[in-house]
């Protein structure tokens, strides 16, 4: 097969699925490696980037999926005339970044961090997908452990955890007149 | 007290996430450094603040009850005179609290460049799984049209050949019952079994389709769903509903409609 | 706007709506003229036919939709495997005919064509989505009319009903047989 033919077929499966296919799904319908596939997919990926397009493709921890080009979301909502705002809570957001920089935590931990219960706002968080339970802690009374999804990292545009900025940049604390 | 006070009284202690995001806003307010609180005018602030909340009857959320005992707590610490000589063993008493502090700041800087990231994501809009059909139908649609020409010619001119012999049809009086709910859960059940997976949209694109239909459409859909017979999923608010089978849902579920409702 | 950006916004919202859209839904949208418009359509068709690519354009009656191209129907359906759909009877291959030929058509007509009852096969065409119901006939028991839709268009690959292969040799039979 030729490069093109691979592209245009990649391309027709992404836009067929309507969500997210795997690196791997991929290279098993096209009866290739997966090491053959990845460079194909980043040349995609870097042409629609490149010539500008309507529609781009968005590579999310090994799996990857189209969406329309976010520079013509103004043009696009008007489609579904729907309202641009789809934000959550501040308590949500909160709850989320904790859930996303402490991979695997449990709530004990969140609400020591926020001060606050914090039942009802993962309950929203996982009922928006955007958190799941990832196990239990070893630990007296197994309490649940958190991360985020993978619907976190599309919904947040970012292609992995690691995308996300490093939690020190946030942070206030002295560091050099800090020594007792 | 009049309600327009409470109310704004109310929004006032909603705008704080937590005791943590309270002491913060007081510490700001009072351009206090956070590594040396003076923490008798911030404990007298944080409990008028609980105070006023009290006055109006509000529920004082036990967080922020807890932390005003802590509060209490450091205070009175700190009014104890120092008993031990050795200046090393002496722990500031509100060391653990300003840790508790920067660290709750931390997050909530985070969660702003989270939201930030969330406004951004929103800007992408993604397309659904596609309604077209992949199974072995290509090389039906491909030769449909001629097929459909030669049906055609055939039925007619087969027709018109048996013309004579053919009694003649009653007519019979079309009953209005085309959108009872049974009925048309029978028809998504058909459709589902046949398809495993339907896009609600493509279901009712009919254009003439009456509201009725739709409506009755949807409510045999929610039925199925309650019975967890068929999966629903919505991507996006007012965006189209992919209606999918669930392994409960089988032939003889067409049987038991029609039983229930003959 | 560029012509190009205006075929890159027709692209995201074809592709973000995944469904048919209007000619004049999209004029609203980049709010344009239709007539400056269905050039850059034509324009849009023609040039995902030439350059071969995996998501085409259809037209169906002034309306526009994105579909897989239909040359990588193989890879894609490897990606759906699991729902395998059927064809069409003969008995609905014959009434779908009788109902494209004959627009507004009763059931008594179909019946009377086809010579058997036709109840069943256009309840299959109507949860298919081929036939819909088009009103009906101010006779006695005013039985309803039916037709097909668009949608039976888009799977026949048909770009309107007149695309349907013309039947005039058919009326040269009919006489044959018709002499009572």
């Amino acid at each position: 097969m030729e490069i093109n033919e691979i592209k245009e077929i990649i391309e027709a499966i992404l836009f067929a699925s309507g969500d997210l296919v795997s690196l791997s799904k991929i290279s098993e319908i096209l009866t290739l490696d997966e090491k053959q596939v990845r460079p194909i997919m980043s040349e995609l990926i870097e042409s629609k980037l490149n010539k500008q397009s309507g529609i781009i493709i968005k590579e999310i921890e090994n799996s990857y999926q189209m969406s329309t080009n976010p520079e013509y979301f103004d043009y696009v909502r008007k489609l579904f005339e729907r309202n641009t705002s789809k934000t959550l809570s501040q308590a949500a957001y909160e709850t989320l970044a904790i859930i996303a920089y402490n991979k695997n935590v449990t709530r004990a931990k969140i609400e020591a961090i926020r001060g606050v219960s914090a039942g009802s706002t993962i309950n929203t968080l996982i009922e928006k997908g955007f958190v799941e339970e990832s196990g239990r802690l070893e630990a007296p009374g197994r309490p649940v452990l958190y991360r985020t999804t993978d619907e976190f990292l599309r919904s947040f545009n970012l292609r992995s955890p690691a995308d996300l900025f490093p939690i020190e940049s946030f942070s206030d604390e002295k560091k050099e007149d800090e020594e007792e | 007290m009049n309600q327009p006070l409470i109310e704004e009284y109310k929004l006032r202690l909603e705008n704080f996430e937590g005791p943590f995001d309270l002491l913060y806003h007081l510490i700001e307010k009072n351009e206090m450094d956070i590594y040396d609180i003076r923490i008798g005018d911030i404990t007298d602030q944080y409990l008028e603040y609980l105070f006023d909340m009290q006055t109006l009857n509000l529920d004082i959320a036990s967080d922020f009850l807890l932390m005003a005992s802590t509060l209490l707590h450091i205070k009175s610490k700190m009014l104890l005179p120092v008993i031990s000589d050795d200046e090393e063993d002496e722990l500031d008493p509100r060391e653990v609290l300003v840790r508790q502090l920067l660290e709750y700041k931390k997050y909530k800087k985070a969660s702003f460049a989270i939201k930030e990231l969330h406004e951004a994501g929103n800007r992408y809009f993604y397309g659904l799984p596609s309604s077209e059909d992949f199974g072995e139908t290509k090389k039906v649609y491909e030769v449909s049209p001629l097929i459909l020409k030669e049906m055609y010619k055939g039925i007619v001119s087969r027709n018109e050949r048996k013309k004579n012999y053919k009694t003649r049809y009653m007519e019979k009086i079309l009953r209005h019952d085309r959108f009872t709910v049974e009925k048309k859960i029978r028809v998504v059940i058909k459709t589902l079994l046949n398809n495993a997976k339907i896009s609600f949209f493509e279901f009712f694109k009919k254009k003439e389709a009456e509201k009725l239909d739709v409506v009755v459409s949807f409510l045999s859909i929610l039925e199925l769903a309650k019975e967890r017979k068929a999966k629903l999923n919505q991507n996006r608010i007012f965006s189209d509903i992919v209606v999918e089978k669930t392994d409960k849902l089988t032939e003889s579920d067409l049987k038991e409609y029609i039983d229930i409702y003959k």
